[in-house]
């Protein structure tokens, strides 16, 4: 009884949170819409070439249906959009939903790695710097925390270039090779840009570990895990860290924002063919609809991560499974 | 307030440093015309190229403009986009955040609206912007500050949330005082910390987005010297002449370096835990 | 002796957000009844002591009166005028008759505010003082609360909690209000501050005519400053009375356990007292016990008690206990 | 009660100081204590009188920085424990010293079970496998009286209350089978009838397991009903030492005495007039108090003169098992409080 009850609580919550970024979602596709709404140029007009006539045009207008309200080309689009079906290339012709799959692998392993790189630095700085704050390791993790908050991602992209592809040319200096060509030249293409990216995302992450972890370790139930005897390890993983969780996890949330925009960056300084080259090439050549959807795909992707880490605190805490 | 500032820069050598690295900056920029020696649009077809010498201090580029001056012309585009930001930003959050603390009506639609344009990562944001408005300084500025407005707000409604169920604002209500003298006598002063401490560090966003968008061709128009222009254009040749982008890719990075220490020094200066308040 | 304060038949909720289970079982959202029915007078120039456990209600009752709540039910008269429901803009003038003191004194002044502009603002709202005659009366009355007069353009964290006690009493005094609302005014202090404060406050009493609602949990406080008493448990007064009666003849178990409770510092009169203690906690203010409250953790409970709400009765002398088996 | 037997816990002239920006503040200056096996002794203060500094230097547990023990010695079982490693130093906390603290609801993890916390104890410090444990568990739950121990176990601290949490405490301390406990401030975040069932299950805990307590607490009211022996703390000193009932009758120092006629008591017969004041102690402690030249309570005592404040009092012996720091009190010796 007693544990259905909780069960039932439990899958509330988790309607609840999923119900609630339902809304979010839809403003998003309001926006994201409205870019495209917005945009300057006439897209008949484009298609149809310069030597169409007045005619022509309204009649490519007609068929593309630009001349019905905001709504119901709102309408529209949004079922399109629920169908997979994100519109064509203003400069290939071809489906944007085919366009963005082609180049989806490199992105998720770029993202995926660096967020490995990330968390694998941020996470034993932020907590060793917490144990002793004003330690030399504090201010060396601190320092580094705010030095990854100010170097823009291309900066540490050439400064890695030039000292390891260049300087010492133990890695390519750029390219992509696929995950099916096999996983050595796979890494040896990753390894840079990964690490670029992966190092900068720390700071943020190693800095709100710190943070939360210096608020857990003043608690009172600390001080009883020490009165009972606990190694300080035991001590900080086992009682600090766990409570710190969920600020740590918000942040790696948040802080996908910001990989995001460094993915865009990274690709292209490192020339992979992902999804963020593919917004830059998008952006020099005015292809709207391809803008528009890969604004779509990352910003659905940053509410369904967002989500999941919400629906992630009832195991860091219990008091948030009522 | 004043005080407070005063005493964070005593206290904090790395926001001293930060604040006097920035001033230098920013009279750079000024004084750009006197400072820089070479028109920074002027092309030297013959000296391509240039390695960094005592005529050109951080070289050419493949065209042989000067990288010093287009970087001394290149900061007046960050200051300026920066402080605009800044500004706009921690006024118009300012403004919607107490308006959402304080009218509950409108804390529903405001913060339904701020979660959707927060949901869009900001550089998206702002390179969507763009795309609608056309690179230009101005849409840049406006870009960046819709990407940053969300975030102001949060921070302002949380606060008043927070401080509306303090004790002492309770002590003012049975004083006899009004919302509107409670709003302004006691809530405005105690925002204006967390304000000016967010204030640098979305100033140092802005420089930074505004570097990234002219980087990948989505910001400040080409022929403008800014320190993303300069970078994304030395990128082609950067294994022959890294000093393109190395320079100012320093400069860039030293300033949002010390607009973060001086944020960070702010921010530690005005907590009630280092200050001996409790 | 006409009432200053009259509160009859007080509720307050506080709800919770219905959850999508009870919505499905069709159940009313949630409330916490932290106030349920709480009527009490306080005469001019009188102390009423109110005293129970943490989360009785009796902070809540407080801040009712204050309208720092908006009451859900029940009446609060101010010499014969009902300010439960009057509009903010309508309450506001009546507010200077009406003040507080708060527990925590260090919460209740503004950090970022000189401690002089604290005690000036309600003079500033509530009088015609200005300028140097303002400045010489906020002086004045930190001389009278035992402060420097060249202490008030300093700030909140130069104090001590017993200094900054004082400064909340200088502003609740200033105005010169009938009544005020002491909500455990010492109960973060010392005990040596602890008289200071409680002698203050006694003194200032005599001096202005002052009124107390006198709210805490320690009953050798509420003993020592109070007229009346009335003990608080869930959300209801379970025995009201003459200071000296609750005290020395307590009809209510509940007042008789707690009394018994407070530890007794002369050994030679512990013995004496014969202990109740009290097994069990606090039920859930959120799903009270039916009938008696207090039946889930009485002594003396019979069957009735768990049926039936029992009715105060008076004892004589305004002593009046809500109990089926009064002591 | 303290006997000839050999003492359990001995601290000797132990000297704490805290850095701080203004410089650096003596917490604790020159504090003794003994404490015998099955004896309660209270240790009792107002804020900033060291009592809680002492209690956490016994286990030596004060964070260094900003904290550190300048001098003394803190011996348990005649083993020092300052010349104990770390590990060494571990192996005694929580098995032969343990402590429960103030506020029960911050003590304990909010995100770990009771059963995970007690567990840990019990598994660091004398292993067994997870039945052994868990049955152990249950049994000192039910020692503190916790109904419905083997539910009780899998729950988390938000599902208990107060006195709960508390009893839980007192069971994760008891877990190893300490020799001596220290209760810091064990009820002052607890209702005054919650407050009285654990002093009672404390003292009958004494009773049957024959451990000695160090109850560290400001409510002199709690000490004369609990300790056998008190120790009165002002400004990181001792002032006095003696058995309860004799130094609350006479307190040999003016501090003990303002400090009993500053209370209220329940007990007191009321005057007529409703508005009898209470004693005062003038002023606050001085936060320099630890270091000042002369006896720290001078500023505030009505019987100190220019000797009081320029020197500082020993502890002097005034009567049997009676220690005072105070050049007047052969004056208080007549008058009772």
């Amino acid at each position: 009884m007693c544990a259905a009850l909780s069960v039932l609580a439990m899958l509330e919550y988790v309607l609840r949170r999923i119900v609630a970024t339902i809304p979010v979602l839809l403003l998003v596709a309001i926006i994201v819409f409205s870019l495209l709404y917005l945009a300057p140029g006439d897209p008949a007009a484009v298609l149809a070439g310069d030597q169409a006539s007045a005619e022509e045009i309204a009649r490519i207008r007609s068929s593309l249906g630009l001349d019905q309200s905001f709504l119901q080309r709102f309408l529209q689009w949004g079922g399109g959009v629920l169908r997979g079906d994100l519109g064509q290339s203003v400069f290939s012709g071809r489906p944007v939903t085919s366009l963005i799959a082609q180049r989806l692998e490199p992105t998720i392993a770029l993202t995926v790695l660096s967020l490995l790189v990330a968390l694998l630095i941020a996470i034993p700085l932020g907590v060793l710097a917490a144990w002793r704050p004003g330690s030399w390791l504090d201010r060396g993790a601190m320092g580094f925390a705010v030095l990854g908050f100010s170097v823009p991602v291309f900066v540490l992209s050439y400064c890695l270039i030039l000292l390891l592809a260049v300087a010492l040319p133990v890695l390519p200096v750029q390219g992509y090779k696929p995950l099916m060509d096999g996983i050595g030249p796979f890494l040896r293409h990753m390894i840079l840009p990964a690490f670029a990216l992966g190092v900068l995302n720390a700071a943020l992450i190693a800095r709100t570990t710190r943070a939360a972890m210096l608020e857990v370790l003043r608690q009172d139930y600390i001080r009883t895990a020490q009165a009972k005897g606990l190694p300080v390890m035991r001590v900080l993983i086992g009682h600090a860290l766990k409570n710190a969780a969920i600020p740590i996890v918000t942040i790696i949330g948040i802080s996908f924002a910001m990989l995001i925009s460094g993915v865009v960056v990274t690709e292209t300084v490192f020339n992979i063919p992902g999804v963020g080259r593919l917004t830059v090439d998008a952006i020099l050549r005015r292809d709207y609809p391809v803008i528009q959807g890969v604004i779509l795909l990352f910003s659905v992707a940053y509410v369904l991560l967002n989500l999941l880490i919400d629906l992630s605190y009832g195991l860091f805490d219990p008091r948030i499974r009522l | 307030m004043n005080a407070g500032v005063a005493q964070a820069m005593r206290r904090h050598r790395g926001a001293a440093v930060g604040a006097a690295l920035l001033a230098a900056m920013a009279l750079a920029a000024i004084a750009a015309p006197l400072i820089a020696p070479i028109d920074p649009q002027l092309i030297a077809p013959f000296d391509r190229l240039q390695d960094p010498d005592a005529r050109y201090w951080f070289g050419t580029d493949q065209i042989g403009r000067d990288v010093f001056s287009r970087t001394v012309y290149g900061a007046r585009v960050s200051m300026m986009v920066g402080c605009v930001v800044a500004l706009t930003a921690i006024f118009s959050g300012l403004v919607l955040g107490l308006l959402a603390g304080f009218i509950r009506w409108v804390d529903g639609i405001l913060m339904r609206v701020m979660d959707g344009l927060m949901a869009i990562p900001s550089i998206l944001l702002a390179i969507a912007l763009v795309a609608i408005s056309g690179p230009s300084i101005r849409s840049i500025v406006i870009a960046i500050t819709i990407a940053e407005v969300p975030r102001v707000t949060r921070l302002v409604r949380g606060q008043v949330i927070a401080l509306r169920g303090q004790l002492f604002i309770e002590a003012a209500t049975t004083a006899g005082t009004s919302v509107p003298v409670i709003l302004y006598r006691h809530i405005v002063p105690n925002l204006l910390a967390p304000l000016l401490v967010q204030a640098s560090y979305v100033f140092a966003a802005a420089v930074m987005t505004e570097a990234v968008l002219s980087f990948i061709g989505a910001g400040v128009p080409p022929e403008t010297p800014s320190w993303g222009n300069i970078i994304s254009e030395g990128r082609t040749v950067f294994q022959l002449a890294p000093h393109i982008v190395l320079f100012p890719s320093l400069v860039l990075s030293v300033m949002v370096l010390s607009v973060n220490i001086l944020g960070d020094g702010l921010r530690d200066a005005f907590d009630p835990r280092f200050t001996g308040q409790r | 002796m006409t009432a200053l304060l009259e509160v009859t038949g007080l509720v307050k909720r506080f709800a919770h957000p219905r959850s999508l289970i009870d919505r499905l079982r069709g159940r009313p959202a949630g409330a916490v009844q932290a106030v349920s029915g709480v009527s009490l007078t306080i005469a001019a120039n009188e102390t009423l002591g109110l005293v129970g456990e943490s989360g009785c209600g009796k902070s809540t009752v407080g801040r009712c009166i204050l309208r720092l709540e908006q009451p859900d039910g029940g009446t609060i008269r101010l010499d014969g005028e009902d300010i439960s429901q009057l509009p903010e803009a309508r309450l506001r003038p009546l507010r200077r008759r009406l003040q507080v003191v708060f527990q925590d004194p260090f919460a209740s002044l503004n950090p970022r505010r000189s401690v002089g502009e604290a005690v000036a603002e309600p003079l500033r709202n509530f009088t015609d003082l200005r300028g140097a005659a303002l400045r010489e009366e906020v002086a004045r009355l930190f001389e009278r609360v035992g402060l420097r007069r060249d202490q008030i353009d300093r700030f909140p964290h130069e104090f001590s909690g017993g200094q900054r006690q004082r400064i909340g009493i200088a502003r609740a005094i200033g105005p010169r209000p009938d009544l005020i609302i002491l909500d455990e005014p010492v109960s973060a202090l010392d005990v040596s501050i602890q008289a200071q404060v409680v002698n203050l406050l006694m003194d200032l009493q005599d001096e202005f005519r002052l009124s107390y609602l006198f709210i805490a949990h320690d009953l050798a406080v509420v003993r020592h400053i109070s007229k009346r008493v009335a003990v608080m448990y869930l959300g209801q007064i379970v025995e009201t009375g003459p200071r000296d009666a609750v005290f020395a003849r307590p009809r209510h178990p509940y007042t008789a356990a707690l009394l018994s409770a407070a530890p007794i510092l002369d050994p030679a009169k512990r013995s004496a007292a014969e202990r109740i203690i009290l097994t069990g906690d606090l039920p859930s203010p959120s799903n009270p016990p039916s009938g008696c409250r207090f039946h889930t953790r009485c002594p003396f409970a019979q069957g009735v008690c768990s049926t039936t709400v029992p009715p105060p009765v008076d004892a004589g002398d305004g002593h009046i206990a809500a109990c089926h088996f009064p002591l | 009660m303290s006997g000839a037997q050999q003492p359990l816990l001995v601290i000797d002239h132990l000297a704490v100081e805290f850095r701080g920006r203004d410089g650096t503040t003596r917490a604790v200056d020159d504090v003794s204590l003994t404490l015998h096996a099955g004896e309660i002794l209270a240790l009792v203060g107002e804020s900033g009188s060291g009592k809680s500094v002492t209690s956490l230097a016994a286990l030596r547990l004060i964070p260094d920085p900003p904290g550190k023990i300048v001098s003394g010695t803190i011996e348990l079982d005649g083993i020092d424990l300052a010349s104990l490693d770390d590990r060494a130093l571990r192996r005694v906390r929580g098995k032969d010293l343990a402590m429960i603290f103030q506020d029960p609801m911050s003590s304990l993890n909010p995100v770990l079970t009771i059963g995970q916390q007690i567990g840990e104890a019990i598994r660091l410090h004398e292993g067994g496998s997870d039945q052994a444990v868990r049955a152990r568990i249950i049994e000192v739950l039910e020692l503190v009286r916790i109904p419905q121990a083997d539910m009780r176990i899998d729950q988390y601290p938000h599902q208990l209350s107060g006195g709960m949490r508390q009893r839980v405490m007192i069971a994760m301390a008891l877990s190893c089978g300490p020799r001596v406990l220290i209760a810091d401030e064990p009820t002052t975040a607890l209702d005054v009838t919650i407050q009285a069932q654990i002093l009672a299950l404390l003292r009958d805990l004494r009773e049957r397991l024959g451990m000695a307590i160090l109850l560290i607490t400001h409510d002199l009211g709690v000490v004369a009903e609990n300790a056998d022996r008190v120790i009165v703390l002002y400004g990181g000193r001792k002032v006095e030492e003696g058995p309860v009932d004799e130094l609350i009758r006479h307190p040999r120092h003016p501090y003990t005495r303002g400090l009993l006629g500053s209370m209220p008591h329940l007990d007191s017969a009321l005057s007529e007039d409703a508005h009898a004041r209470l004693v005062e102690i003038p002023g606050a402690v001085p936060h320099n108090a630890g270091s000042l030249p002369g006896c720290g309570f001078a500023a505030r005592c009505a019987l100190a003169d220019d000797h009081c404040r320029t020197n500082r009092p020993p502890l002097t012996k005034v009567g049997a098992d009676r220690l005072s720091a105070c050049w007047k009190h052969d004056q208080l010796a007549e008058g009772s409080a």
